[in-house]
């Protein structure tokens, strides 16, 4: 660790007495074990407060019996991007206590169930301890092993709301709500919450140094994932057909978007679904469902992640070249292969940007938060059939499957959809012939048809060598016509999509760029790197292929970092093909073992890489061995 | 090279059907298949019996995979739109389209190769959901387009153009339909299109999956001597049913010795009347069909012909209760719950 | 076209009297009457004369009655890239005629059958007329359609025969060794053959100004196709199990691996097999059996093209991840979807450099000829063994179909297989415990074992996150630590790789990098470039990643194109990914419409670019939209 | 995390089989599947099966596919090598591997979504190829490890956990097995430890696909009342054939009144012995069990035991008709043809 990094990591040390809105702290505990409805409490607690929070889940890969954890971070300042720095951390899982007790911070606080013995695993002379008797206080109260298991997890949730200073009647009206309907629950749990609380107060100074306070800064925002906001946007968008196959982070979007058509796409007089979904018997089918679909005219989407695009990829090359809409959310998970499916990556850039054989292109979107997702979920249906193409969604499983405060959901009742052209009856019977793929407007797109409006609308679609009639075609000259539209096509699209985002600090002669879900941590480091007087411009690219003004800004510095979450620096690949600057000059800041991105990463590894004033030369041959790299991806 | 338009002369003496069309509407491109292939045979019983049934052309929507087989969506009924897909996953596309659009008539053309190969996940499941489709394997046990390898449904000891022996048993579409329960199941010959003819029409009323496997030799590499789907082997072994179809609102005038013949009618009305099927042979009955046709396989006689109909079968739709109206013509504000409805539903995520 | 095209399109012109061993002809025909015998006889004949010649084969995607042309150039000087200038053409099929004599040259001949009248469409009056009464002439020898039809072709090989001056002894040994068995075969062919040479030598002043002569230029050569070298390759690499689907153009490989195997790879006694060649239900399964063969220890390997990569992208993630060796041949064709199935291109490059969802990167070798697929099949076993991960053999329609003169294949007999770090059961008797993981010696490669040798040499093979010790793990630290080793692997595969091949040529300061099959058309198109005062340094890129020496060479020139068969230069892709050098100073050049590359596509291309001095900038933006792009894409 | 090694206290009190070996070596790692779940049953009877037939550890190859059942290859016989390969591409690498090394003894562990899903059609083609594997489905309605979707084997009107019913037909693998021409067939219970032993022995012997399909419940979300893959629902259903195994050289001991049990000899010798089984119920005619299956179907009764079974079936080598040494063992001698072999054959390139 270089003298920067140390530096850094005890910055700040010792602790001003009192924190206030502005710490994190980490539950542990087995999965199964109900856990995961406390540490919700918690969250929307504060939140409702007004305080801006976030919630980080790491999940295992398993039913139940297997450590979880729980991260909840409060920042005033709306920094809510992961932080790995824990000022407390409640200990409910004694197979992982060492760890965990590793994880907080010099001077922090550790909270566990001091029913039992303080066990050694969990002593360490420059953190204080914090024991409340959970199982005592709940066996006492309540009858049934699963019962009082449940329960031990709601009382922690009473001490925190004590040592933390939250709002009890904010806890009362949650939990009044999500037991509206089954009185005996509300009681349980109010008692459960009650027996820490009333504890911690008896036996601890409460609250602690660092607490909570009433605050003013969530109350136009909503807490909400990614896959549920993205759900959302599809109803909105006017989607009919999801054809999807489980797999984890995506399944919760599909799970969502049933619950919400459910309420709000039922025929009032009949009852029946104005959507069909379809569980496919695996992704090649569920893709194939979605052109299927989306030839016939309907907007159709599926949900996958990166085992479910490689699946695709073939169907993918027919949408391309065959010139049929489909949207595709692709929510990334730590690849390749099975990998660490419940933890987050952005590993699947490359490989939907040019899935499958042969000479392809495709669009893709990138949502920095579930705000983004309701929003480009939208815009991805009206790409998708405004350029006959496939359209990727590129989500994570941080954004998809974590609660981020963001914006309220706005909806603008004028938007109708935008169906690209598509030839309606009177066109048809208007014009003499018509042919599918005829650029007469010069701009790369042609005219589509549907099946069943009208005899004249009738063609052959394929995947085989055909040209601009439609026909089939082996012919050297007219295979690459098309060929060519379809390039032109792109550089069409690309001026269609969302723009960059670009923030410039002046003086600034270091230029970041990031995509999708680091966007808050760099945003963050932006603002302690300026601290230590390194002023940053930033621009975050929100779709691909890249417009002209993405490369300007590459121009612009002397020094680029491209920050993000995967080995092989992706981003920054995309960058350099499609804008043809020099990947060389291109720094790979990053991580990509599966935790979220923090603000200390990204400052960090551009501290370091200022230093040794290597990056570019490294870069150049290791391709992405960037010794930044091998630090974040080894100090997580 | 563009694709050969058929000269179109209208013979005024053509009969016309109700649309007031002549056979010659529902033709489309010139083949580019070998002469004498079953396939083309496949082809002009389509086109007869679209024409007879009086089909809109436009309503049609063609699906197919890749093969020979299934480049034949382009040589029927050129006024519909067709799909020619990629290799054994067009049950997916057919199934998505349907969800989509449920009132045009589908049909699909595929291959031994391209539904028993690589396509069989795809086929068992469109099957299992009972998607409502005519789906044809034109079946001549070898990868014609590939030039002649064998394909799953290659008979054990039926012999390769080179003189190999397949070893491996095959894959019978119609006894693997009737055990994934469905709703349709049909065995027919290429070269009986007065047997064929009223078959597809019963498939295209048929409200679920209709799989009709129809032999279809492939005379440039598995129509030799040795070769059980070859002419001559399948006019030898054929044990043809019979079956006549009478739609919907059309009188029923023929008739036989009663007991020589069932009658099935279809949901939408229309009746099949089965003649020259052995004594209480009954369609309906899926056990007593799949003994039947087990028997006389075992005297290796391949048995053709509307083999089993459940006409009552719940179709995709049906299981996934959706409206009656097509999705596809939904009019958006049926479909976008609007701005108030979204400040509403978002206080849940308070 | 500009004027430098114009000038060379009509350079040399008008033409020498005489041209020896240097022309080219044409013959256009219907596919399924048998002109491919007829075409093998020619070429073959040519060859046992000593002289240089190719065949290139553009047949449809059909199995009887469609248009097929066989192209065959003759070159005393060796150079047998594919050319579009014809000076003979046969025309034996009506539907083609128009086209077919337009790519006559000026002063060309045209070749028909007389027995009908000249038809307008074959006339034009700077082409002069042979005609041969073909079909009279045979249907007075021979009777049965199928046999007249089959003999027409004989016959015109008889006229080519005596038009051009061929040894009518080779053509009578050649026939000899093909009907060896068929007396009466051998008698009608012959007769055929002399029908057509007798009637032109009646009938016209035989042999044309151009003509053969014997020479002595292929003693040490054959005439081969690189499937046929391929599979070879395979059988003397040891390669037990062959897993394959169906597919053009790659069939041919697997039917050469089959006969080869019956021949040299049978028990003696038995007669059994020592190989095991499986037709599997789809690409998916070929390649799951080659990972699960490779996993017990058998050389195996599978055959496909472009949609089979793409439905094999998931397995190959899993190869990647879990170290399994895989040996893939990708016979490419023109994509993208099902694309061009008959025609050539370079298009899957980029797909394979990264196949699959997450941070991979694969092996790849690239042969230029049937000779390099013979040596790069061995290789590739080698390295995948030894590597412990899918190696790639990227070849095309172009090589793997059409017959190439090359060197004889030489076999070193001492050559034993390159196994890798494979711990015997002596090895595993001997340690304390087995990991799979752990890197001893840093390579980046560490030790595996096989199934069935030896109680300590279990673990278990998973897609999903492993640590070094080969456990299942979901730790950041543990997955980062085997991730990062997976690149280190790379870098040292890359040293194993085979080196570029690098050519100078004194004062040269434009670079041309190229791959594979367009190597042939790049050495000629260095010659004329030359000729026109651009002398040329040329580097042929083997394999992938790139070795330093590759970035070096880039960086030492002005201009560099860089020659490929795609539309999206995908090589200057990789390599501007791989070596950090900018993408926008990579000239793209190349075709992509199916037809093999000739040195007249890359001369006119950089001439016109060198010209316009434009390239790098166009390419910069628009990607792929380098003008000579377009130019030579509709050129064919 | 690195996985959880048990504790290996050996007790002398443990019996040994004829290798020297206790059940415990035949033990993995810990499972970290729920309290309670059919799929650690299985583990334990196979854990007992490869036991009391004395093999070798490290002469078993353990492949799976995706899913909570596809993790517990790692929960038994540590010391053999396992393969966790990708959802419901397990049976292609099996078949690789065997026709690699055809001396391994293979067991192959799945589920019902891995193999009745996205692995339907590699499972099918595995059966028609008859690779050398007893091949597991651990069956349990639905899909555990994503959270409890219904999969392909969920009957019609079985209730998921949230309340939904299933209204699509389910795919037997059993009758599905029976009609692709399967060779071993059988149907179990993780509950009943007791069939299912001698089922997997029988299996492990079986030189051929041997099926497996055991109804597994799935306690945290498809174990409820109305669920018909419950421990509950299936001991109630469940109409139990029971066999014996005896190994190849063990003497038949047991014996029952004859017509009550009837006895199959395996290739290797061994000997299955079926008792409760009903009059005249015949293991090796494959219409007649398929017939039975179906009767009792009807009045939804779910009957287990080894179902059907032909020990003469020809395995995948056979067809392919390769040397009897694995492939794997042969030396590079036998394989390259050398230098000389190269100069003669390249004449036909002249
Ligand atoms: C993914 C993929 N694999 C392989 C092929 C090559 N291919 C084209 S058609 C075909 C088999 C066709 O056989 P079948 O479906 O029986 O049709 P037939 O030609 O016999 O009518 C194959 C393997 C392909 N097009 N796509
Ligand atoms: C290609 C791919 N798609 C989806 C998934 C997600 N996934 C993991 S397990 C599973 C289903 C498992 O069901 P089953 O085989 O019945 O096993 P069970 O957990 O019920 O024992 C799915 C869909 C995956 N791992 N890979
Ligand atoms: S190859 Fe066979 S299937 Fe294909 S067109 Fe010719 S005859 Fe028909
Ligand atoms: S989820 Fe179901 S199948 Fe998975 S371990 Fe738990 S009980 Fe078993
Ligand atoms: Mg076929
Ligand atoms: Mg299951």
């Amino acid at each position: 660790m270089t003298s920067v990094v140390r530096a850094l990591r005890t910055s700040g040390q010792p602790e001003p007495r009192t924190r206030i809105n502005d710490f994190a702290f980490k539950i542990a505990s087995v999965n199964g074990t109900g856990s995961s409805s406390a540490n919700d409490l918690i969250k929307k607690a504060i939140f409702r407060m007004g305080i801006p929070v976030s919630g980080k889940n790491l999940f295992p890969s398993n039913i139940q019996g297997l450590p979880t954890w729980y991260e909840i971070r409060v920042n005033r300042d709306g920094h809510t991007a992961r932080t790995p720095d824990f000022d407390l951390l409640v200990a409910m899982n004694p197979a992982t206590y060492a760890r965990d007790l590793a994880e907080v911070r010099p001077g922090g606080w550790l909270l566990h169930d001091s029913t039992w013995p303080l066990p050694r695993k969990l002593v360490r002379d420059d953190v204080k301890v914090l024991g409340v008797p959970l199982a005592a206080l709940c066996n006492e109260k309540f009858g049934g092993s699963r019962e009082r298991i449940l329960m031990k997890n709601i009382a922690y949730t009473g001490a925190l709301a004590a040592f933390l200073d939250m709002d009890m009647s904010i806890i009362e009206q949650l939990l009044g709500e999500s037991y509206s309907k089954k009185k005996t629950l509300l009681d349980s749990n109010f008692l459960a919450v009650k027996l820490g609380y009333d504890y911690a107060r008896e036996h601890y100074e409460c609250p602690l140094p660092i607490r909570l306070e009433r605050m003013d800064a969530t109350a136009d925002s909503i807490l909400i994932d990614g896959n549920t906001a993205g759900a959302l946007g599809c109803i909105y968008a006017g989607a009919t057909v999801a054809a999807w196959y489980p797999i984890t982070p995506s399944t919760s979007m599909i799970d969502a978007f049933q619950a919400f058509a459910r309420k709000l796409r039922r025929d009032p007089e009949t009852g029946k679904a104005r959507v069909a979904i379809l569980q496919a018997e695996d992704e090649l089918s569920a893709v194939g469902m979605v052109l299927g679909a989306n030839w016939v005219g309907a907007r159709a989407f599926t949900s996958t992640s990166g085992p479910g695009i490689s699946l695709m990829s073939e169907f993918i090359g027919l949408a391309y070249y065959a010139e049929i809409p489909a949207v595709i959310f692709d929510i990334q998970r730590t690849g390749p292969s099975t990998g660490m499916p419940t933890r987050t990556q952005q590993g699947d850039l490359l490989l939907c940007a040019y899935a499958s054989h042969g000479d392809t292109k495709h669009l893709l979107l990138f949502p920095a938060d579930p705000g983004e997702c309701f929003d480009l979920a939208v815009r991805a249906f009206d790409l998708a059939e405004r350029f006959q193409t496939p359209v990727f969604v590129l989500s994570d499983l941080d954004i998809g499957m974590n609660d981020w405060v963001v914006p309220r959901l706005k909806w603008d009742d004028s938007y109708r959809p935008d169906r690209g052209k598509v030839l309606n009856a009177d066109d048809l019977g208007r014009i003499e012939r018509f042919f599918r793929y005829v650029d007469t407007d010069g701009d790369g797109v042609t005219a589509r048809t549907l099946p069943g409006i009208h005899p004249k609308g009738a063609f052959f679609t394929r995947g085989s060598g055909h040209n601009e009639f439609g026909a089939y075609t082996e012919d050297a000259k007219e295979y690459a016509e098309v060929m060519l539209r379809l390039s032109r096509k792109a550089l069409t699209a690309a001026q269609a999509l969302p723009r960059p985002e670009i923030r410039k600090t002046p003086g600034a002669n270091v230029g970041i760029v990031s995509v999708g879900g680091c966007h808050r941590a760099v945003l963050e480091a932006m603002e302690k790197l300026a601290e230590r007087g390194i002023p940053t411009d930033y621009m975050r690219v929100r779709a691909f292929p890249f417009v002209p003004e993405v490369r300007a800004f590459l121009e612009s510095y002397d020094r680029i970092f491209v920050v993000e979450q995967n080995r092989d620096a992706q981003l920054a690949s995309l960058l350099a093909l499609e804008t043809g600057f020099a990947r060389a000059r291109l720094g790979h800041v990053g991580t990509f073992g599966g935790m979220p991105l923090s603000a200390r990463d990204v400052v960090e590894s551009i501290m370091k890489a200022l230093e040794w004033r290597a990056v570019s030369e490294t870069s150049a041959n290791g391709g992405p061995h960037v010794p930044a790299d091998d630090a974040v991806g080894t100090d997580e | 090279m563009t694709y050969i338009v058929k000269p179109k002369v209208r013979h005024p003496s053509l009969p016309i059907n109700q649309l007031g069309l002549t056979s010659r509407d529902y033709e489309g491109v010139m083949s580019t298949l070998c002469a004498g292939c079953g396939h083309d045979s496949i082809t002009a019983a389509i086109v007869q019996a679209v024409f007879e049934s009086s089909i809109a052309p436009h309503r049609i929507a063609k699906l197919s995979g890749i093969g020979c087989s299934s480049k034949t969506t382009a040589y029927f009924v050129g006024q519909s739109h067709g799909f020619n897909s990629v290799h054994g996953r067009m049950p997916s596309i057919a199934t998505g389209a349907n969800a989509g659009n449920r009132e045009l008539i589908y049909v699909g053309v595929s291959g031994d190769g391209d539904s028993l190969s690589i396509g069989l996940g795809q086929l068992c499941h469109a099957i299992r959901r009972n998607v409502n489709i005519l789906y044809l394997i034109e079946n001549n046990g070898v990868y014609g387009l590939t030039k002649g390898q064998f394909s799953a449904s290659a008979d054990i000891g039926s012999k390769s153009k080179r003189g190999e022996e397949n070893q491996q048993p095959p894959i019978d579409p119609v006894s693997l339909a009737l055990t994934l329960g469905a709703t349709f199941v049909a065995r027919s010959f290429s070269g009986d299109k007065e047997q064929l003819v009223p078959i597809l029409k019963a498939g295209f009323r048929h409200r679920g999956f209709a799989l009709v496997d129809i032999i279809s030799p492939c005379v440039a590499f598995n129509d030799h001597e040795g070769s059980t789907k070859s002419y001559m082997y399948t006019r030898e072994h054929n044990v043809p049913l019979v079956a006549d179809f009478i739609p919907h609102a059309e009188e029923i005038t023929t008739s036989y010795e009663v007991g020589d013949v069932r009658a099935v009618t279809m949901h939408d009305g229309s009746v099949v009347q089965f003649r020259k099927v052995p004594k209480n042979y009954d369609p309906t009955d899926r056990d007593a069909v799949q003994r039947y046709l087990r028997d006389r396989q075992r005297d290796s006689e391949v048995v053709t012909g509307l083999l089993y109909v459940d006409p009552s079968g719940a179709d995709m739709h049906t299981t996934l209760g959706t409206v009656e109206r097509p999705l596809t013509d939904l009019p958006f504000e049926d479909l976008c719950p609007g701005s108030e409805a979204l400040e509403k539903l978002q206080k849940q995520f308070r």
